[in-house]
């Protein structure tokens, strides 16, 4: 089946929850196997996470942006903000990379989205904004039995 | 689906039962929870507990981290039980497993620590 | 607290289930009681199915928009479709009236609405498509004490 | 969380048993089963069971109604057993219990329709 929405939300943390269920319910309907919607769920949550702190720098009056199509077995997912943008995307996917040690962030989420998702696209301009857009496959073997 | 924390004391053990989801948002709470139940407690070491916790992400990790080295630097250990296959993916792929101990349930991990349970 | 967030999504029934439960976990972030959840879950559903089916007579690939706000514990909820509207909005609030029974509609829809909410508006051009606007005060008792 | 839908027969009884979510999307394929269910079977009665219904809108109530005036068009009853308060409000508001029978659970349900339980 082919679908898609798409979701505007103010950028503060409550919205964290918000844009993890709404994808996750979005997804139910392609039959995915828990491991691919926990899969799902969290690399919803780094990028959204990532938009509001790093990209908004915490200001709560901003707007975050998360697309969300399925066709066959395939799924899309594309989050976006206007925020400040990387001027090092390379130095950002590094494992363990945060420039914001003293906010106890791990520096781990695009290597989550990476290993959990089959592709992630990075498209950033300092000052301007950052898009997120990550695809993946789900197993087609599941949802062709239901 | 918010996050859930129960702290308990056990001899000088902190006990720190997760249970819900713990996001960047539930991250900045806990923290501040935990760092004042270390303090006002006569606590050393700190049991991590994380059967219910059905959602995590990095910023997860990066709480646990941050509770792991001051806990570390004030000497004590902190030891992590009871954590399921998909969250342990998250700890595998931060190799924090190499410096943080993982037991089974809370029983062994009160063990390790000298508490008789 | 204040929050805001809008979600667009194509005119399919499987959307609805996607509607009511991004609905109830912007809402969660206020404390609502279990009924107040169900009641406005059960809103947001008899107004997306009329968007799909009254709206946009059944066909899958429009867009039907949802807007959700909260402040303090008021929330106010506008669903909307680009469909064929009404002609006459008197007799589409009259319990048990139905244009479609052949498709077991029970015309309880825009009853259930103005019995679970506080305000119901209904605007409508025939053509241009309908708008919902629902508000409800959360009980503060409970809010207050959270 | 979608609708699960259980059918059973006992005697000339045909059980229905809902769990889940029950909006329009799911109610559609709720009355092509339920109908070739009855055509199937040899049934008369049917008896309803709401217990595991966790959410119902009026495109619930349009199916139920819809069940109901085939059932009683064909001489036989419909019982509704084991409703949430929920569930219940959507049927006072339409006056549904004004003509479909409604009983506390499955064993009163079948005891009314004269089946040994
Ligand atoms: N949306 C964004 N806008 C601006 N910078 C970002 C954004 N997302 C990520 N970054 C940068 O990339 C770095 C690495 O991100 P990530 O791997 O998710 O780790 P963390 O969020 O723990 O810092 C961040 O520290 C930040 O500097
Ligand atoms: N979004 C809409 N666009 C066009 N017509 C609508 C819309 N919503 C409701 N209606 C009209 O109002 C009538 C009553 O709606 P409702 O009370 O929800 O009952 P039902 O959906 O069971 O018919 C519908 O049958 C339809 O004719």
């Amino acid at each position: 089946m082919k679908n898609h929405m798409k979701i505007e939300f103010l950028s503060v943390s409550q919205n964290e929850a918000l844009a993890r269920i709404s994808v996750a319910s979005f997804i139910s309907q392609m039959n995915p196997t828990m491991d691919e919607l926990t899969d799902i769920k969290t690399v919803v949550s780094e990028a959204v996470t990532n938009a509001i702190i790093h990209g908004y720098e915490d200001k709560p009056d901003q707007t975050v942006l998360l697309e969300c199509a399925m066709e066959d077995e395939q799924i899309e997912i594309i989050i976006k903000d206007n925020g400040i943008g990387m001027a090092d995307i390379e130095q950002a996917r590094e494992p363990l990379f945060t420039s914001k040690p003293e906010w106890e962030r791990s520096g781990m989420g695009f290597t989550i989205m990476e290993n959990f998702m089959d592709k992630v696209e990075i498209k950033s301009d300092e000052g301007a904004g950052t898009t997120i857009r990550m695809v993946k496959q789900l197993t087609s073997t599941r949802a062709l039995a239901n | 689906m918010s996050l859930h924390v129960d702290f308990a004391v056990k001899e000088n053990v902190l006990l720190v039962r997760l249970a819900g989801e713990l996001d960047h948002h539930e991250a900045t709470s806990l923290r501040e929870e935990w760092q004042a139940q270390l303090a006002q407690n006569n606590v050393g070491n700190v049991i991590v507990n994380l059967e219910k916790l059905s959602f995590m992400d990095s910023s997860g990790l990066g709480v646990m981290l941050g509770r792991y080295k001051e806990i570390q630097a004030a000497g004590s250990e902190m030891v992590i039980c009871s954590i399921s296959p998909e969250v342990r993916r998250l700890f595998d792929l931060s190799g924090m497993f190499k410096i943080v101990k993982l037991v089974d349930n809370e029983d062994f991990a009160l063990q390790m620590l000298g508490v008789a349970s």
